[in-house]
């Protein structure tokens, strides 16, 4: 086996030194009914590199990439160009096959790094403190909604969830929920130009603890996330805000200049890739420094060592369970390192230049397909802002024109009924998302088909 | 020459990226037409347009390559050398698996597209769906979990969902002193009050002070095996029959599966859920922190309760993604009975990028090849703890062999030197110190575990740095107190850094041009 | 652009240093006749990356892929599977943008590595010493044939080709001979089944520098290598032996072994991939130690440093250009440093007990595709002997053969037409390699489509 | 940790390699037939079959990702710091170009499969052509030459064929003595006896003394443009016209392209022919060593001699490969005349993997990036120049400003202390040295060439680093002659590995398990 060094000659010899007369020896306290006497069936036996890899490019070759079609995908997740380079460095076996910097001495490369990530998140969320982040942006924000309710001292256990936050971020905080003592508001969104800040503004009183509001919201409209800030804040609850796109934060405000507490965001569209939905990465910051000893995950923060020299170490670990254990700020042990680092090295590619260009191209790109779009027959736009994604009502039903459209080589955005499957009013509308890899060839590409398909 | 900030070198005029497209060339032969551009009508910001810098830093390509290849070099990494930590199974990542994970059918595929454009990718969830519940004995899988705490708290809560539909609110979770902090974070997490389990003088779980613990208020227990002292749970099968007669269930910690892989299955030890951390046992990267995956494995009692979204297998061997949209529907139509989810966990369908790999390690390994892992693993162990047992404290070593790790305590040290001490020492060595301080069951504990991608000579060179550091811990020598002397940083000041936590630069990034050298630094 | 550092601001900084009022005035050398104006006529301006590999993708996707058909062609490269972490290692930084080692305190990396490549080519080939390669096989085999008449100081001038040399391979020797003052005797090959070892002997005499043999040669036989180096070293002339599959010498006798004193060949069929012809990997290696000082290109020797730790540097260099100008014993100064890496992972990877594995499945392939070939009625196999590459004759001109079954999708071999466009004779004979990558159902539809055309 | 050589640890039993097949899955609903495995009737090797061991020694993946990955760390790079060496143009290497190399339509193609399967394989070296001819303002390319030697020897070999064409034995070729020392050794490979060229002292060729030299016996001059002094010479095209007259020819030597590449075209001053280091100006990665690629550009008057195979574009735009098969019918119908090629001088078409380097390169920067390029390549080096001409001797710094580096001599070092110390002390503060004794017409030249790639920050701190040191070599500081001190290895003697050569490892490589420690090194 080409991972395994160990040689039969070997094994013998420690074997020998160990004083074991064959490898059973060493499997003693395994009781004698439960050891496997044979291979695993059905598993073949192990498999020379170029059988492997002829089997998953089969398997991958069923899958229509979607560098192979007019793509028009987001709710969450984000089709951008990453540079080359940033792949070259994340493969640096030193950053790849490191462990948690639990030796800060021989770690200070994943540590510096982190330390320049999080000031980075910082920044673009308009927070004083990230963390070193979290799995995924959905995981993020329930943990957001525990540090609420850890802030609140269980005293307000009400959660104020806006209509118009991924359905799939709304779930897992039910989810979680359901085993903590809190109590979940609000539901389906409406099709309307704009977000009703008004109805979620009306859901807050005195029992909140938080308020979760996605920017830019699940439909694409931009909330006025300052004004629900206001209320939230005048209420005594803190504003979470939820941001799935961080290319938007290069053209709009941040939610932390606009009043949230808390922001959490799912970081993937810069410098990570699709992945079929994983490994992505939570984004975590806090505005006001006060909240850093509440907050879930790893920290990084700046020291000297014994020589004087600046350097970097994991602290504050007294929130985290290897230390605090079941009286942790949360249970989360791993983050998603590599995947910072990604962000972080993509983030440092564009810098303010890039980012602002990068979010401005989105834009008009996006701004373009909603004008094209709306000249189809049956079609009209429903958003009266938005950043690259906006949602358009087709007058039937999206998933079938997605299915129809993908058989003619356009992946068109994601249908309301994959995301709300249980809200039939929501089902002739169709969220289209226009990232800079869309020329505007794939966007009139977009528009020929989906004339076909609606005529 | 040190390494500064990005924020200390770039500035905001600066980018390695050019979002410049081309005009038509003048080259015959080349059809390369010019791109349209065209400018929308209005831009549809409104009054959320940003109006200030955010503060970024760019660097050109040539800039951000260095910076980061410099970074990179300050750390350690299993692709260096042995990296022993106990616990963590830092095990070789094959390069192919990085290459599958790469290629475009997986990597450049979105979540939501139609399920008729991902069909491969739901193969590949399938393929490894079935392996883990092979190789584990178990019933069902649940694939979404992102990492081994996440699906602790999935196998918890498919406890508590379970015994909430019978009706049952059972409040206690039992816990070895020896677990993961994770563990008892987790059921705390779930709402559960955590109580300890004592150890036997074997290192094991006390099987009679858990059986009489036993009773209709305990939801169940989270039990690590092989355990974090590197002990296989003798008992288990007896202590998996006592908590189902009483009505409970049993978590397993897979953590430390490594070592039985293909030896052992947990669902023949009456295991009723387990997470996999991929990025241990199926060498999935550990990238300096994560991303992990921690599928969890299910018995028979829990499986209906596993979150969505999930892969399910039919009768006629397809494989189908079952969401909130299809899920009551399928179940009825394929179960013949209502979902009973206990939820989501997380967004999409887990970590696909994970899946790859550890698919892509298994069939390479196959079952040949994985059982080779474990038994290996364990002989790495044990040659360590039996080539050392005479010059540190092994506080088990009596009662048998280890499995894939060995753990050591700080007993003999002299006065004022500690395992923290030893820990540096062995970094001026050239080696990544041990687990330390953990499992806490052990004064001055050291875990030890090799893997089984170690060769006997990288062993062989590591016991005798660990040989000559220990004994210079127990002759008093005070350099140890001051190590590593040979490292990029000498000794940390971690009191400082959470006294006085500086979280984020606060500089002011520059407006254009190369900051003066004078001005790096001076934050 | 994003590959170049400096700003205006630092632009202008610089120039105010330096003394120069514009960038113009570091020109003043350029006569004003010649300096251009204006941008380079035709080309566009900077482009983003994104739009850069969108056109060179769209360039690669005209190419028929190897992997992407049943695969059967050789003739001087080879088609191998390349371990991952092969190209991985050749990623590293530290390998990839290093230069020449001429600093050796600060390139031990490369200069390991060159060693452990000199070592493990000089015993693949059955001798004493190998460079730090050449470009190629080609260049290395006409290097090697200067280097023989160096030896034979100028008194002999006669070089002996084999017929059956790789007919780029003897054109480049013939190329070269036009400006020095060689003799080329040999020709093209005859369809026999076994090479005409007695004819090539035939032509050595007295004037003989050296004997050229390939091995095996282009037709995949085998010669005599060991009577070749008996009839030449008794003519006092020297016997160069040629390899361009050195995975056949997992299998066969090493050419040194048999008596060939220098030992060339190309490396490219272990790590270094088809890459449409280059770059390449040239080896070159002498049986006798004595030869060394008359060998061309770089050598990496063992020496140790100031501490008396063992090191490597570049060594004999008094041989090279850069110190001996027009008396070096040859003009080159780039290797292949790169590709010797490669190489010298992948072969680290094998060993001797994969090398040997990998050889046997290749031989086993190669058999049975020829067993299977040569029941289709028309087709029959030239050759007595052979590794992994063989000649069939087919009825009828193979060019044309080979352009039908490519547009079927089956890249079938090498049509001796293409290699020896002026040998009529020769027109009606197809080179078929078999490596590991074809598996049997690869061979099948080899026959299959064969079968189909010649019907 | 010092690193063995693969002969110290490996073994002929151990293998990084798996060749095995995997048998049918038992996996419902995957399609895995199983492999079929048929043994041929009898060998085909006969007496050729191999007999003993080669005696190669094998490692594991993990092993040998260690091995490199360790041995890696102790380079320096581009990626690691500036990397200064005059006349090599190292400059950053894109990771795009990386990427494009290694797409499955350039990297996994034959060099012999029909010209329809590889079409787009040709439009590139088409359009690579296409702009190398634009740039230099030259009339054709021959693409195959390896290497920048071996483009020379091209361009020798097209001025020899073309005087032999029209019955003119030429024997003589000048090259000023500043020039590298692949110029003359060409020359002579090509049956060319050299003559020098003095220099003026300006540090440029001696234009009189050249004039007066040509003749019918002079078959051409070699010009290095711009030199190897980091000079532009001024006075080219004039010689280029009085070589022309006395019926020679112009090559010049285009190392240094870089300095000038789209600010003057070398076509435009008269040259014949240049061979252009794709390595060099086109970020072609150096590798350690190569691989390089050196396309010569040819005049007019040389084009009907460039070498097989080339690509030649026709009337009609579209872009023909022309090979031996071809040659001759092809030069008829396009171009009405017979094909006067000199010969072919590599197998195959030439370097394809640095083509689709350099012309995503050339397509990346675009006309607008190319000249800044120059530009900033030309003020780098000024730069640099200017401060430091204060402290080291820069002998031709009052000529003017010079190109693409900047040349220092050793003229004020104190006694005993050499250029060589100078470079080795460089090493401690961080930096690769810069090209040392070269070109030798100045006394302990070191020859600077930090390329536009470097930030001024970098340049800032490489300034500040050679002024410190060349102050301690004015003052004499004996601890130069010992460095580096801080480098993987102390100075290292190189006398002894050419008095004593061990070019290879003689030791025998154990047949299985692992070579115990104390073996190692034991040569």
């Amino acid at each position: 086996m080409r991972y395994l060094p160990l040689t039969d000659a070997d094994r013998g010899a420690m074997l020998d030194a160990v004083g074991a007369s064959s490898i059973d020896d060493l499997f003693v306290d395994v009781p004698e009914a439960a050891r496997l006497d044979g291979p695993i069936r059905g598993l073949p036996t192990h498999a020379g590199e170029m059988a492997v890899e002829k089997h998953m490019r089969r398997l991958s070759k069923k899958n229509l990439a979607a560098a192979d079609a007019p793509f028009f995908l987001g709710a969450g997740a984000y089709r951008h160009h990453v540079p080359a380079s940033v792949d070259h460095i994340i493969q640096r076996g030193e950053f790849l096959t490191a462990y948690t910097p639990y030796q800060p001495e021989i770690a200070q490369g994943t540590l510096q790094m982190l330390f320049e990530f999080q000031t980075q998140v910082a920044r673009l969320y308009g927070c004083a403190v990230a963390n070193a982040s979290m799995y995924d942006g959905s995981t993020a924000c329930w943990e957001a909604v525990a540090m609420a309710s850890r802030i609140a001292r269980g005293k307000k256990r009400k959660v104020v969830l806006s209509d118009a936050l991924h359905p799939h971020y709304a779930e897992v905080v039910r989810t979680m929920a359901k085993f903590t003592d809190d109590e979940i508001a609000g539901g389906a969104p409406s099709l309307t130009p704009a977000p009703d800040d008004d109805a979620l503004i009306g859901l807050i009183d005195g029992e909140t603890s938080c308020v979760v509001v996605q920017y830019p919201d699940v439909l694409g409209r931009l909330p006025d996330l300052a004004r629900i800030a206001e209320a939230a804040h005048a209420a005594g609850a803190l504003l979470i805000a939820v941001n799935t796109e961080p290319v938007a934060l290069g053209a709009i405000q941040s939610p932390g200049e606009l009043g949230a507490n808390i922001v959490v965001g799912e970081g993937q569209a810069i410098g990570v890739g699709l992945q079929f939905g994983g490994p992505y990465l939570g984004l975590f910051a806090v505005r006001d420094q006060k909240h850093v000893r509440m907050m879930p995950g790893r920290l990084c923060g700046e020291t000297v060592d014994a020589d004087g020299k600046r350097g970097f170490v994991l602290t504050l670990s007294t929130r985290e369970q290897h230390i605090r254990r079941e009286k942790a700020t949360s249970n989360i042990c791993t983050n998603s390192g590599l995947c910072a680092l990604a962000f972080s090295v993509h983030m440092t590619l564009l810098g303010e230049k890039g980012l602002t260009a990068l979010a401005a191209e989105n834009h008009r790109l996006a701004c373009l397909a909603a004008e094209r779009l709306a000249q189809i027959p049956g079609v009209s736009v429903l958003n009266e802002s938005f950043f690259n994604e906006f949602t358009i009502r087709i007058g039937r039903d999206a998933r079938d024109v997605v299915r129809k459209l993908a058989d003619d080589g356009v992946l068109a955005g994601v249908s309301l009924g994959r995301l709300f499957p249980g809200n039939a009013e929501l089902h002739d509308a169709l969220l289209v998302c226009v990232t800079e890899t869309s020329g505007e060839d794939d966007i009139d590409a977009l528009c020929a088909a989906l004339k076909e398909v609606l005529s | 020459l040190e390494e500064p900030l990005i924020f200390e070198t770039g500035s905001l005029d600066r980018t390695g990226v050019d979002l410049t497209f081309p005009g038509q060339m003048d080259l015959a032969g080349v059809d390369a037409a010019a791109p349209v551009r065209s400018e929308p009508s209005a831009s549809k910001l409104g009054k959320f347009a940003r109006k200030e810098a955010i503060g970024l830093p760019g660097l050109t390509e040539p800039e951000t390559v260095r910076h980061y290849t410099r970074l990179s070099r300050q750390n350690y990494a299993i692709d260096l050398g042995l990296f022993p930590l106990g616990s963590c199974t830092m095990k070789h990542n094959p390069r192919l698996n990085e290459k599958v994970a790469r290629m475009p059918g997986f990597a450049d595929v979105h979540p939501l597209q139609p399920v008729e454009t991902v069909r491969g990718a739901l193969e590949v969830i399938n393929e490894l769906a079935f392996w883990l519940i092979e190789l584990t004995g178990m019933h069902s899988v649940a694939m979404s979990p992102k990492a081994g705490a996440h699906g602790e708290l999935c196998g918890i809560l498919c406890i508590r969902a379970a015994l909430e539909a019978r009706g049952d609110a059972r409040k206690v979770v039992l816990v070895p002193e020896s677990a993961h902090g994770t563990n008892p974070a987790t059921a705390a997490f779930a709402g559960y009050e955590i109580e300890d389990i004592p150890a036997n003088s074997d290192g094991r779980v006390d099987f009679d002070a858990l059986k009489s613990r036993l009773g209709p208020d305990v939801a169940g227990v989270m039990i690590t095996n092989p355990s974090t002292l590197g002990l296989f749970e003798r008992d288990l099968k007896a202590i998996s029959d006592a908590v189902h007669e009483a009505g409970g269930f049993v978590y397993c910690d897979g953590a430390n599966f490594n070592a039985i892989v293909g030896k052992v299955r947990p669902g023949d030890l009456g295991v009723d859920a387990m997470h996999i951390n991929l990025h241990k046992t199926f060498s999935t990267p550990h990238g300096g922190g994560g991303p992990g995956s921690g599928p969890v494995v299910l018995s028979e009692a829990l499986s209906p309760f596993a979150p969505l979204p999930y892969a399910a297998r039919t009768a006629d061997g397809t494989v189908h993604l079952v969401e909130e949209e299809s899920a009551d529907s399928f179940a009825q139509e394929h179960f013949g009975k209502t979902l009973q989810s206990f939820g989501r966990m997380t967004a999409f369908h887990g970590q696909m990028g994970m899946f790859t790999r550890a698919l892509t390690y298994i069939l390479s390994h196959g079952s040949d090849g994985l059982r080779q892992v474990a038994e290996d693993a364990v002989l790495n162990a044990n040659y360590v703890l039996r080539q050392l047992e005479d010059v540190l404290h092994a506080p088990f070593a009596h009662s048998g062999p280890c499995m894939h790790e060995a753990l050591f305590g700080d007993k003999g040290f002299a006065e004022g030197l500690s395992t923290l001490d030893l820990a540096k020492g062995l970094i001026d060595e050239g080696f990544h110190p041990m687990t330390m301080y953990f499992p806490l069951v052990v004064h001055g504990a050291m875990l030890v575990e090799p893997t089984e991608t170690e060769s006997k000579a990288a062993l062989d060179q590591f016991i005798g740095a660990l040989r000559s550091v220990a004994e210079r811990a127990k002759a008093g020598d005070e350099t140890l107190k001051t190590a590593p002397h040979y490292a990029p940083r000498a000794r940390l000041d971690e009191t400082l850094a959470a006294r006085k936590p500086v979280l984020a630069w606060n500089g002011e990034v520059a407006p254009s041009g190369t900051p003066v050298p004078s001005e790096i630094g001076g934050q």
